[in-house]
């Protein structure tokens, strides 16, 4: 059984289609990159399937139940964390607390107020802190840290709240060459226990990730299969390649 | 000096020592009148306290507080007005409107235990309902304000149409009723209402510090910083903002009831649009998102406020627009913010002593040497 | 960026302070031979809505204040006091209010405050006066039903105002009344007083109504007044403050006017309030008084003529101003009466204390209130009164005899009972 | 029939006082996001200027033009106003853009400045707040150059403001002693602005009554929303302001200026402020308070209209002026005499027009339930960004 299906997913602001007809299946532990150029919908697609926007048509099915029409903290208490294009931390709490807060457990007010955080989600904080290399930063506002480090507390957010589906988009995007290819070892890590979606414009890192991969093309799925299926369909090449190749020579 | 100045522990403890000071020694200085006002003060602290829940923690801006600092005040003032009438008996105002019968929404605040708990529970619902059903539709930001202000208005005109109700515009009094025999508005009664307002503030203060200094605090801030992040996180802001305002709405219940037995009056003037407004100030002035400077900035505002308009009157209002502009534009952190981050320091800086450092010059200043060396502290002192 | 904030800091002071000294600049410069002090408390809306009335209010007061201070102050046991008045601000706020009288009483150690203009402002100030067992002078028109030991009302009380103007529209201008009022305590109670006299008289309450204090969109009153009386009636206005102009200037615009067979009597009118609004728009209006500007008589030019002199060509004087300016002269003859300032032996010689003011003699009651002169006047194209009828001089009476609820009741404060301030006749 | 016609009109005309008195802050808060709440006190400015060249006319100009003067007085208050805006554009709200609530706040606190300005100021004030002022600008051109990069720079600069601002009190203090000098302009005293006699009367169109004021007003509000749309929309500079609230970053890239574009736009909004000031003399009082009375009424009508289109604020602004209408004078009851008991106790107990308020900001709560944004929100993904 898939773990989350898109189907038929259309979504219209006032008229203009940013996702038209949309279907998608991801199997539970999979790994999958989606790509598209600019205006393909890839962030109207998330914010779908996390619940931001409502499908004007078309249903969101994870664990065989329809989630169309929940609240996005219901969506993400059944297990499904997203990452957002730009880091998006508490830029005043410190990466301790930010952790502290997406680590999985009850998300009541009154769970926060009259419970504590137990022994193995304290561990689990440190333990991601150390994996992101951010143990000396852990007491200061998050605000003061550099961009990368920002990406990978927001990486560290995601798995904090242990997600069955991780959405990430662009992980990278501004981030050195070596963090990248450390982003990629972290996602093929995770992928397996998680199921993970990521979308990139970086078709280096999608290469390193070998995964399959789903063009986007006006909120459209364009076509599927590995890097290099994709990269040598006509399809793509006409809508989308023909400026990627002048990326890669540059 | 400078070194003194400079030194974080004096940042930490110093407004603490101010705050002992004021509950301690003025009561013994000052003649009652101006006790009097120091404990109306106090009390006002208390709804800066909710403000700086909601607004310096939580980001929510609500220019309606007056609404819950009137309705525990009205709470307890009905109350009053009942206390010690005979049976049968009106309160007085009643006969002018030709009202025979008490109406029915007064019959429970016979009971003091219904009061003591009305004061505070009748606030936090209508906050709470209000609040729930604000953030329901994710309404925020400049919206929330200016619905939070139409709510007042509301209120207000209710209250102060109402006479053969509530009385209208003249409010109901409180100075001349009775409690345990004794005329509230008498001088040894205020004494004691003093001490108890100090008492209500410092449990007041520390249910807010109870609130902010955990995870749930953090979750406030994280509203205020990112809200929309929050809920992908699996968080309902909603649940929090709605408990945050009622708990908000609930201290300015607390609030307005004591300040109006001290004050003697509570009136729909409580739910005038300009006093909302001047609550947000004194959090501001005093630094939004540290209680103390909540606390402190209600005192000091109110206290500069009436020894200004006894002197000259007209200039107050300049006065206060400069405030706003001033902690806007200037002191966006207010008082404590700027101690805190070592202003003072700063500013003698500025005159010629360079502050005294230890080490490699910028190594002292760096931000995040002193946040290590806080942290370092900290854990020494075995909080962990 | 710190800089220019730090520059704009600067700017804020720099205007903060020049405003300081501007309100400074006044000052009183009264010198002469005192052999002491006594100081009285002015309580006045110095700042918010209530400013615009309560300054004339408190100009009169000093300007009392300053005239027998001229004429060598006030003789207790044979030596001269000085009046010195301390000035506080009740800022349109009820509670402010009560907090500046306690101030003034604890910490000025005042022998008596003159003070208040809204009834809710009277209210909110009683119980600190009954408290501290102080006293209060008020000045203005109000709705009775009150007699409280702790306070001399130099205004009118209703049957010194609102019942013969009642009377007297009854007898000339009509039977059908459209009540508008702000909404707070004078107009409602002065209009249950009335709906009590009409009924008991003959006439008839066609039509009643309220504004919030402030709102100026009376759109829906003028619908009110029209649908009940199309034909013309009489119209009794108690609004106070900002509404008036509304009112008046749609009332016009709406055809609402005397031409057109529309009485209206105003009780908060005076000549101040004409200047504001503009006589255009009031022109052929009535209003009943104690005193008008155009009063003819020596004591009353001699009045205006000072007040001019003082405080300009342009200003007017009005009915509350002359209240109040008298009230500070019966309370300095009565502490020479009493040959004390001490406020209780004060108050007691205040009852049958007279004095020539501009109105005429007036002396105070033992129900705390003024035997004061009834006048009924038509606004004119100058925006001054021309007096219609001149009633005299009437007793005031503070519990209503038309209001069921206090009819047959009295005050009398020489009486020696626990319950003069209400009693059975 | 006559009820209903009597109903539209009077809806219309307290409504399209809301739009006018709404329309420079729809414009304002819908284009530049900034919530201004001195709005109200620029509306005194224009009812304040109307006093003024009122009063100008009748001491100056032959009596023969005095009808004309209210029409003098609106381009001069929309020019007063403006500038006031401009200036507060340019020394405050300038540094806040991005931070609605801090706007809100420091516009609150001019909002003061202004009431007790009106109040206070008198030819000794005036004189010397511009001595101090000018002062002040200028100490920093007759001091030497490097007083102005020192670590105590700032210092310097707030005491040199300190000291002209003693100058000016000094200066202000010393001219008060003149009687001539210290009368203050306005004083807290509401003033008289008489309306000329043709706007004074009523006009009998078809069944029902119109006060000739109440239909310049609707006439002014017509023009106004007219000229505005079409500056909007057709204009080069109505263009650009387009440009820049859809995206500021690229509209700069793009060449626009856009501090000028935002100045632009907080001048017409200021200056819309004026002319609704002038409006409103010949329906109420002018004072200090003036701006107090309107303004929660105004955002409650941007509120209600949503931000998108000048559309919403019209809608809404009739919405309320009808509904305040048809509640505050109980004109249901006359629709539907014989109503049930209960509804029609509920209905008097509405029918005031301090309750009418009451119900209409109730409503207004409920409305913002089932649509949040308003009547015509803004669309796209920005919104919640």
């Amino acid at each position: 059984m898939n773990l989350l299906e898109l189907q038929g997913v259309t979504v219209s602001f006032d008229g203009f289609l940013a996702l038209n007809d949309l279907n998608l299946q991801l199997a539970p532990g999979e790994l999958r990159a989606v790509i598209g150029p600019n205006g393909a919908g890839k962030t109207t697609f998330l914010d779908v399937i996390t619940g931001k926007v409502k499908p004007t048509r078309g249903d969101v099915v994870f664990r065989g139940r329809s989630i169309v029409g929940r609240s996005e903290h219901h969506i993400s208490r059944l297990g499904i964390g997203r990452k957002f294009q730009t880091p998006r931390v508490y830029q005043n709490l410190s990466p301790r607390r930010n952790l502290e807060l997406a680590v999985r457990g009850p998300h009541g007010p009154a769970a926060l107020l009259f419970g504590s955080l137990s022994s193995e989600q304290r561990d689990r904080v440190q333990h991601l802190l150390s994996v992101v290399g951010l143990e000396r930063q852990a007491q200061q506002p998050a605000g003061g840290l550099s961009h990368g480090q920002k990406q990978w507390l927001e990486i560290a957010m995601l798995v904090a709240q242990d997600p069955e589906l991780l959405l990430v988009d662009e992980p990278v995007a501004g981030l050195t060459d070596e963090e990248t290819a450390r982003t990629a070892d972290l996602l093929k890590q995770l992928a397996g226990d998680h199921t993970v979606l990521v979308i990139e414009h970086d078709m280096e890192f999608i290469r390193d990730l070998q995964a399959p991969v789903t063009v986007l093309h006006e909120g459209h799925v364009l076509c599927e299969g590995s890097m290099d299926q994709v990269q040598n369909d006509p399809r793509v090449i006409e809508v989308y390649l023909g400026s990627e190749t002048q990326e890669d020579a540059a | 000096m400078a070194d003194l100045l400079s030194s974080r522990n004096l940042r930490r403890w110093l407004p603490w020592a101010l705050i002992v000071l004021v509950a301690l020694v003025l009561p013994v200085v000052l003649p009652p009148f101006r006790l009097n006002l120091l404990g109306r003060f106090l009390s006002l602290g208390i709804v800066a306290l909710g403000v700086d829940l909601i607004w310096g923690y939580t980001g929510m801006l609500s220019l309606g507080q007056g609404i819950f600092f009137a309705l525990g005040g009205y709470a307890l003032a009905m109350y009053l007005q009942l206390n010690e009438l005979k049976p049968g008996e009106l309160p007085e105002f009643f006969s002018l409107y030709g009202v025979k019968s008490l109406p029915a929404f007064w019959q429970p605040f016979n009971s003091p235990l219904f009061t003591l708990v009305a004061i505070w529970v009748i606030p936090a619902v209508v906050a709470g309902l209000l609040g729930y059903l604000v953030f329901r539709n994710r309404i925020k930001g400049v919206y929330f304000s200016i619905l939070t202000q139409a709510a007042l208005l509301v209120f207000f005109n209710f209250f102060n149409g109402q006479q053969k109700l509530i009385n209208g515009t003249n409010g109901l009094k409180t100075s001349t009723a009775r409690i345990f025999g004794e005329l509230i508005g008498s001088d040894a009664m205020q004494r004691n209402l003093f001490w108890l307002t100090v008492v209500i503030t410092v449990a007041a203060f520390l249910l807010c510090r109870w609130l902010t200094h955990g995870r749930f605090g953090d979750a406030l801030i994280a509203i205020r910083d990112d809200e929309p992040r929050l809920r992908f996180t699996g968080y309902n802001p909603t649940a929090y903002k709605t408990v945050v305002f009622a708990v908000a709405g609930a201290l300015a219940g607390i609030s307005g009831a004591l300040y109006t037995v001290q004050s003697g009056i509570v009136s729909p003037q409580y739910m005038a649009v300009p006093f909302s407004i001047e609550m947000v100030i004194w959090v501001a002035v005093g630094g939004r998102g540290t209680l103390i400077g909540a606390l402190l900035g209600a005192v000091l505002i109110n206290y500069a406020k009436s020894l200004v308009s006894e002197a000259l009157p007209e200039t107050w209002l300049f006065i206060q627009g400069g405030l706003f502009l001033l902690v806007v534009l200037v002191l966006p952190d207010g008082l404590v913010g700027w101690w805190r981050q070592g202003g003072p320091g700063r500013l003698i800086a500025m005159v010629g002593w360079p502050p005294r450092t230890a080490t490699y010059p910028a190594l002292d200043l760096d931000p995040q040497v002193v946040a290590e060396q806080d942290q370092l502290e900290r854990s020494g002192g075995g909080q962990g | 960026m710190r800089k220019t904030s730090l520059r704009l800091l600067g700017g804020a002071t720099a205007l903060a302070t020049s405003l300081t000294l501007v309100a400074c600049s006044g000052g009183d410069k009264a010198g002469g031979d005192f052999d002491g002090e006594v100081k009285v408390g002015i309580l006045h809306s110095r700042s918010g809505t209530m400013a615009i009335s309560e300054n004339t209010v408190a100009e009169a007061e000093l300007m009392a204040i300053d005239e027998i201070n001229a004429k060598g102050g006030i003789t207790i046991d044979g030596k001269k006091l000085k009046i010195v008045p301390v000035e506080e601000d009740g800022a349109s706020d009820w509670p402010t209010f009560a907090e500046k009288a306690t101030k003034l009483i604890d910490q000025d150690k005042v022998a008596v405050v003159f003070g208040g203009w809204t009834s809710a402002s009277r209210k909110a100030m009683l119980p600190v006066f009954e408290a501290k067992d102080h006293f209060l002078f008020y000045p203005i028109q109000y709705e009775g039903q009150e007699c409280s030991k702790n306070i001399f009302y130099s205004g009118a009380a209703p049957n010194q105002q609102a019942e013969p103007a009642v009377d007297w529209l009854l007898q000339n201008k009509g039977k059908d009344f459209f009540l508008v009022g702000s909404d707070y305590v004078y107009p409602r109670t002065a209009n249950t007083i009335m709906r009590e006299q009409l009924k008991a008289n003959g006439g008839k309450v066609v039509g009643e109504d309220y504004l919030p204090l402030g709102n100026t969109e009376v759109a829906p009153i003028i619908a009110k007044i029209k649908q009940a009386m199309p034909k013309g009636g009489v119209i009794v206005n108690t609004l106070n403050g900002d509404s008036n102009v509304a009112f008046f200037k749609q009332m016009k615009a709406a055809g609402i006017t005397p031409a057109n067979g529309y009485s209206i009597m105003s009780f908060s009118i005076a000549e101040e309030e004409i200047a504001a609004i503009g006589p255009e728009y009031l022109e052929g209006t009535y209003a009943a008084w104690n005193f008008f500007q155009s009063l003819d008589t020596p004591a009353s030019k001699e009045f205006t003529k000072n007040f001019k002199a003082k405080y300009g060509d342009k200003r007017v004087t009005s009915d509350p101003a002359e209240a109040a300016y008298m009230m500070v002269y019966l309370w300095a003859a009565a502490a020479e009466k009493a040959n004390s300032v001490d406020d209780n032996k004060v108050r007691e010689a205040l009852i049958g204390v007279s004095f020539d003011a501009p109105e005429g003699k007036v002396t105070v009651m033992p129900n705390h209130h003024v035997e004061k002169r009834v006048l009924i006047g038509e606004v004119q194209k100058d925006g001054m009164f021309k007096i219609l009828e001149d009633k005299g001089f009437v007793k005031p009476v503070a519990w209503n005899q038309y209001v069921p609820e206090t009819k047959g009741y009295t005050c009398d404060w020489t009486q020696d009972r626990p319950d003069a301030g209400k009693y059975k006749m | 029939m006559d009820l209903l016609y009597d109903t539209l009109f009077n809806g219309l005309a307290i409504g399209s006082v809301l739009v006018l008195a709404a329309l420079g802050l729809a414009v304002v808060f819908g284009l530049m996001g900034v919530i201004n709440m001195a709005h109200g006190e620029l509306m005194m400015l224009g009812a304040y200027t109307t006093f003024v060249v009122q009063n100008i006319f009748k001491a100056v100009l032959p009596e023969a033009l005095f009808p004309i003067y209210i029409l003098v007085a609106l381009p001069l208050a929309f020019v007063v106003s403006g500038l006031a805006g401009l200036l507060l554009e340019k020394t405050v709200i300038r540094r806040l853009y991005g931070r609605p609530l801090e706007t809100l706040l420091a516009t609150w606190g001019v909002s003061l400045i202004l009431q007790q300005f009106v109040r206070s100021v008198s030819s000794a004030f005036a004189i010397g707040l511009v001595v101090a002022v000018v002062a002040g600008i200028l100490v920093p051109r007759f001091t030497p150059k490097v007083w102005w990069q020192q670590r105590w720079t700032p210092l310097l600069g707030t005491g040199s403001w300190i000291v002209t601002g003693l100058v000016g009190v000094v200066i202000a203090s010393v001219l008060g002693e003149q009687r001539v000098f210290d009368q203050p302009w306005f004083s807290a005293r509401n003033i008289d602005v008489t309306a000329p006699v043709w706007l004074r009367g009523s006009i009998d169109v078809g069944v029902v009554n119109m006060p000739a004021a109440r239909l310049f007003i609707i006439a002014l509000t017509v023009v106004a929303l007219l000229l505005v749309n079409w500056f909007l929309q057709k204009s080069v500079w109505g263009m650009r302001i387009r440009a820049v609230t859809q995206n500021r970053t690229m509209s700069d890239c793009l060449g626009i200026p856009t501090e000028k574009v935002d100045a632009l736009t907080f001048l017409i909004g200021s200056g819309l402020a004026g002319v609704a000031g002038v409006a409103v003399t010949l329906l109420g009082s002018v004072g200090p308070n003036l701006g107090g009375n309107y303004i929660v009424d105004c955002f409650m009508v941007v509120v209600l209209g949503g931000v998108g289109k000048l559309a919403g604020t019209v809608l809404a602004a009739l919405g309320i002026g009808i509904l305040s209408y048809v509640v505050g004078s109980g004109s249901l009851l006359l629709v539907w005499p014989a109503m049930p008991e209960g509804l029609n106790a509920v209905i008097t107990f509405f029918a005031t027009t301090s309750m009418a308020k009451v119900l209409v900001f109730a409503l207004i709560v409920v409305f913002l339930q089932i649509r949040p944004a308003g009547l015509f929100p803004q669309k796209g993904r920005m919104v919640e960004a």
